[in-house]
């Protein structure tokens, strides 16, 4: 697949941005404005905007908590995230789900999931209820490569095949789940050779080589729509940052292993792609200008958008019409519920 | 198995009239039925729904008229199936996910607690779920420690989701419809002795049990038995046995719904009453029974004349010989005894 | 591997015993002496018999609930095991397990579990015990053809892989899980093949040779012994009665498909071996008589056996000293709890 | 990984005198060191326990101290590792199993309450199980819905399991000890915040709390605050408000051990004050707080002058934003509230 020079570029903004966001929210947890754990994907922009760039408008996007680049590129305004990673009501999860569970209805994006392993049953539902619907999209469901080793993996492969579901399982192998390398957690360290237990087509790729991921998530994407064939694709990247920003990173790998990598960086690769094609370094660094004005004018879109307001504790969790089949519930209920969750929005 | 056709809705029956004596089990098929004609959403999902007909035959027909897309048998993989039911419903379809007995919803639980139940939260109503699980709890034929178990409660304990027990086979119908028509992930909680229970069942198909609102099934002045699924069975019983064998009057309560609760026709029971004896089929510490003697010390404190009661399976993994489940179960003359005592009338 | 006639001739009374006793415990189930659930394992015999053949005294053994072969392929008297389905006291599990938790830990079987795959990361936990000690014996763990959909199969399989444990997953493939074909159930039919996705030995053979199962088993428990090297085997059979005694079993086989694997009968087969090498039809009669007289003695044991006392209700729930750490649990304890547990052996 | 040579018994230290002050994380590690020295039988395994230090770094150094064959990482994979460990106790090891956080140990249940539990039971005493598992619940790091809940009571709920959940180091030790010692399984409940809090920790290493003995940790005659873990900490420091500001003298109920529940102390104290106040980090309804009332109201039906009150975390999925979540915690301002209430002093 070629890519056009003007396509090119969207992408290398789009890893921009990710990288830039990712430095940026660090710098913000560090300033106390980000709680909870925080999972930075710096390193990983290939791999993330290689595969987004596949996934088309109408395919259904689910992932695992390091999702800060998922959504960027699935196009969700970097105020929102980072106004959601400040826990404002202007976030893309309203401030109520925080950086592992960024999500965009609207944008086809189901989550944003923190229990490791415990998305792919839900894409695999969400494949099945695409088929149900007689609709021919797809759903890309992003794991990580200690992911691999949780049974949830196992059952969800074998119904996404036995009931042939459009689904893709994308593995961002990073090569550490925590301080767990690849080697230590899983048999078998090509983990798209487990596909071969499902019978189901798997490849496994440089994650850092744009193109090639684009490539090849475009032709897994397609076998998922018109063959209704999963598959598995297992992108080879790696993580520049600790775990979460809490961790420095350096307790299991060691700092030349690190170097090693940044030596390689999928930005530069890129960007000496299209040096080669001719856009010049005046244009390039402009492009990262732009991207560092819009994730400074994030940071201040955040700071304006109020935090939910405690009244609004229980909105959500049930349907409309809820409270009235809770209204009996009150009487002896435990300390607050009265004015928390009865009177929080609780089904209205 | 192909599933690429979806089928076609199919017209509404005149809707059937009057009522019609039949089994828990038929009941709840019938509610299957009526839902599945009437939505197209609805499909059942499970081990053994289809081509076994199920393994408790509760889904027994449905494969032929509805055919595989709509029944779908699965391999056994709870964790697998239970989520493919949470994501199916995230996209507006409406699964009936059986699971064979609730002793093997725990390699599950995750599906429902960690994810199903957070779905209207984490999505601020954006997604939801409209999930039901249909699973048998209980206990009594000798089916040992890791077949004999009631988990209801704990999710019950969990907010986002809801859980119904219904004890008859006309609630087996109501509830288990309301549970389909229901926006939320939804816990039917069944029995397996209870799928035998015969009762007259209204044939309308609009007839929906509401959620959230316990029943009187017995009215009584000197006690109240509160329980819920097969314990309410027993509850009726030994009612009855008191009535003739010692002129005691006892109220029954049957909750129907354990989240929402309905502690209000609990509370106005025992406020009349003034003694309350709790039934459940699993372990009472830290069980269902637990939290109604709570709401009631504390919705009925100055109307109580003696301590809630509790009643439930002997806190042991049931062993296998008879004797042995037979004194471990919450048995009519368990509950009696309970009821007996709370009177002062105690050997 | 030659097998000396006196050996074959053993394991062919091994093979009788376990067919004449089912076909004994079914009748007695239907005249409701046993309650539960009762899975047969009628036509596997040869699988059953030619496994535990291979497995040293000193090694360990780990079921399903479809357990009675196994149970007396290992030496358990067919008293103790009748005892058990009796729910009596003389039961080789006190007649507190019943047919689907036989065990019998003197002769290193850990159990007969009912959870479809729980006993899977329970015998890797075992083969970790083994390794901790030192011991240079194996776990034989036996699982179902629908077994391996669950994710216990995938937790555990990369676990004795990555930990290099002694334990060989022996899969009982008779073709059904309840009602539901290997077809229908698993992505890959040839169930083996799923060792690759552990870098596994894996080896799938006829299970009703006995001779090639003992031989196959031999090798792999030698490995395991020997190099600590996990190892699946997987032995074709079939069940010829239903998936419990409440199952009639031809819902989803037809009735020419189980007259098919009637006409192959394991047993028949292993009958003509022992012809061949010059047994005596007399002789072989004499065999089946013996096996009968066995049985029939069996169930007058296990009538003869008196059922537990009520008072040993709690009994080996808790650690002996358990009592007293419960002692202060009695105020306000749900009725009954004080005559049933708290008197009930608890702990004693 | 070489696990092959079994480590020799280490020589026992000379027994460590007097006491010293250390952080709840400390006293753990201590408590493990101790055991793993003492007894070689002992081995650590989980997620991050090894090269990592530990994801709250209490296993840190163990590693280096011990080895990888008695400090084990694992994939991720809790079914099978919970599993593992239940086979490896069967064979009489001692493994203690950590799980990151309690809300990861739904995808292992299973092997916890269907298998660990039934051991004893199902063998007759033959076979035993004694499995340790440590695992930290609670919220307050705005973590949200999946990494913000207390699952402890459906484990106290399940007859063959023991429940533990310190409130100081002193029992951080004392009880992890005891765990350790113990023939049974036994789930040892931390809590995040409660990692960092510090006291005086004896350093004799044959300093064991027993089990199924809660404790007075502060004597008072108003009112009983009864509570576990976490919520004892709270306890106590609302309690010095109450004095303070209102000159209400709370008596602190630390309960220490939920399976085995030592009501008998619970029971002494709500005697004597006529009024209590249960608080626990999760969800109230049908949690741990329900047991605690429902058996005082059993207990102490006479001695109660009013209803038994509950404080718990809001009964929602936690949100993220940090205003909504301290609003649903069960913060001092809501004890402090709940025991005004129960006082007849509400606002
Ligand atoms: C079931 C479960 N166990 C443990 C955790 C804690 N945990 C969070 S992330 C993580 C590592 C996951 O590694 P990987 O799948 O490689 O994803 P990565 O972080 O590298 O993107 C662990 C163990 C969890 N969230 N869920
Ligand atoms: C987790 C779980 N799910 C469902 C069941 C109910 N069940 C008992 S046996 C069985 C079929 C198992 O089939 P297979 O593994 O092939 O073993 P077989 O019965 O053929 O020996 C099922 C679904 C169970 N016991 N445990
Ligand atoms: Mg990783
Ligand atoms: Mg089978």
């Amino acid at each position: 697949m070629a890519i056009a020079t003007s396509t090119l570029r969207e992408l290398y903004e789009q890893m921009l941005l990710i990288r830039v966001f990712e430095t940026e929210a660090e710098r913000q947890y560090k300033a106390a404005r980000i709680g909870g754990y925080c999972h930075l994907s710096s390193g990983q922009e290939a791999a993330t905007v290689g595969a987004m760039h596949a996934l088309d408008d109408a395919d259904l996007l689910v992932t695992g908590y390091r999702c800060h680049g998922f959504a960027l590129a699935r196009g969700v305004p970097a105020d929102e995230v980072m106004a959601e990673l400040f826990g404002r009501v202007g976030g893309c999860a309203h401030g109520r789900g925080g950086s592992m569970h960024l999500m965009d209805v609207s944008r086809g994006y189901y989550g944003g999931w923190g229990i490791v392993a415990g998305q792919l049953p839900i894409a695999t539902g969400l494949a099945l209820g695409l088929v149900r619907q007689g609709r021919s999209q797809a759903v890309l469901c992003e794991l990580g490569d200690g992911a691999i080793n949780m049974g949830a993996w196992h059952e969800s492969l074998n119904l996404a095949a036995v009931w042939q579901l459009p689904v893709v399982f994308l593995i961002m192998n990073n090569e550490y789940g925590m301080g767990t390398s690849v080697e230590r957690a899983s048999a078998v360290t090509q983990l798209y050779r487990r596909a071969a237990a499902y019978d189901l087509p798997a490849e496994r790729i440089d994650g850092d080589d744009l193109i090639a991921v684009a490539q090849a998530a475009a032709t897994m994407l397609a076998a998922a729509r018109e063959e209704r064939r999963a598959g598995v694709l297992e992108l080879v990247t790696y993580r520049h940052r600790g775990h979460s920003v809490a961790d420095a990173g350096l307790a299991y790998r060691t700092r030349g292993e690190i170097d090693e990598h940044l030596a390689h960086d999928p930005i530069f690769r890129v960007r000496g792609l299209l040096a080669e094609e001719g856009v010049s370094d005046a244009d390039l660094d402009a492009m990262l200008a732009s991207v560092e004005a819009q994730v400074e004018a994030s940071v201040q879109a955040a700071l304006d958008s109020p935090p939910p307001a405690v009244g609004t504790l229980a909105t959500g969790m049930y349907a409309p019409g809820s409270a009235s089949q809770f209204a009996r519930m009150l009487p002896g209920a435990p300390f607050g519920e009265r004015e928390l969750v009865f009177a929080g929005g609780l089904g209205e | 198995m192909s599933t690429t056709d979806t089928p076609t809705l199919v017209d509404q029956p005149p809707a059937a009239q009057g009522f019609e004596t039949m089994t828990y089990r038929e009941a709840l098929r019938l509610a299957m039925r009526e839902e599945m004609v009437r939505d197209e959403r609805v499909f059942v999902m499970g081990e053994e729904v289809g081509v076994f007909d199920g393994a408790y035959k509760v889904t027994a027909g449905l494969l032929a008229q509805f055919g595989p897309d709509r029944v779908r048998d699965t391999p056994i993989s709870e964790e697998g199936f239970v989520g493919a039911g949470v994501g199916a419903a995230m996209l507006g379809e409406r699964p009936i996910v059986e699971i064979m007995t609730i002793n093997f919803l725990l390699v599950a639980i995750d599906q429902v607690v960690n994810h199903a139940a957070k779905i209207g939260a984490m999505f601020g109503g954006e997604a939801r779920c409209p999930l039901v699980i249909r699973t048998p709890n209980g206990a009594g034929n000798q089916l040992t420690a890791q077949h004999s178990q009631s988990f209801e409660g704990w999710f019950a304990a969990t907010p986002g989701l809801k859980v119904l027990a219904p004890a008859t086979p006309a609630d087996a119908k109501g509830l288990l419809k309301a549970a389909i028509r229901d926006d939320d992930p939804v816990l039917v909680v069944e029995n397996l002795a209870i799928y035998k229970e015969r009762g007259e069942v209204p044939l309308d198909p609009e007839y929906v049990t509401p959620i959230g609102l316990a029943a009187v099934a017995r009215e009584g002045r000197d006690v109240t038995l509160v329980a819920h699924s097969y314990a309410t069975v027993r509850a009726l019983h030994v009612a009855e046995r008191l009535e003739r064998d010692h002129g005691i009057s006892a109220e029954v309560v049957d909750l129907r719904s354990l989240r929402p609760l309905d502690v209000e026709t609990v509370a106005e029971s025992v406020s009349k009453t003034g003694r309350a004896v709790c039934i459940e089929e699993g372990w009472p510490s830290y069980g269902v029974t637990a939290e109604i003697a709570a709401r009631i010390q504390h919705a009925c404190f100055d109307d109580l004349d003696a301590p809630v009661e509790r009643v439930g399976m002997a806190e042991v993994p049931m062993p296998y010989a008879k004797e042995l489940e037979n004194a471990a179960l919450p048995n009519e003359d368990r509950i009696e005894a309970a009821v007996l005592s709370t009177l002062g009338r105690g050997q």
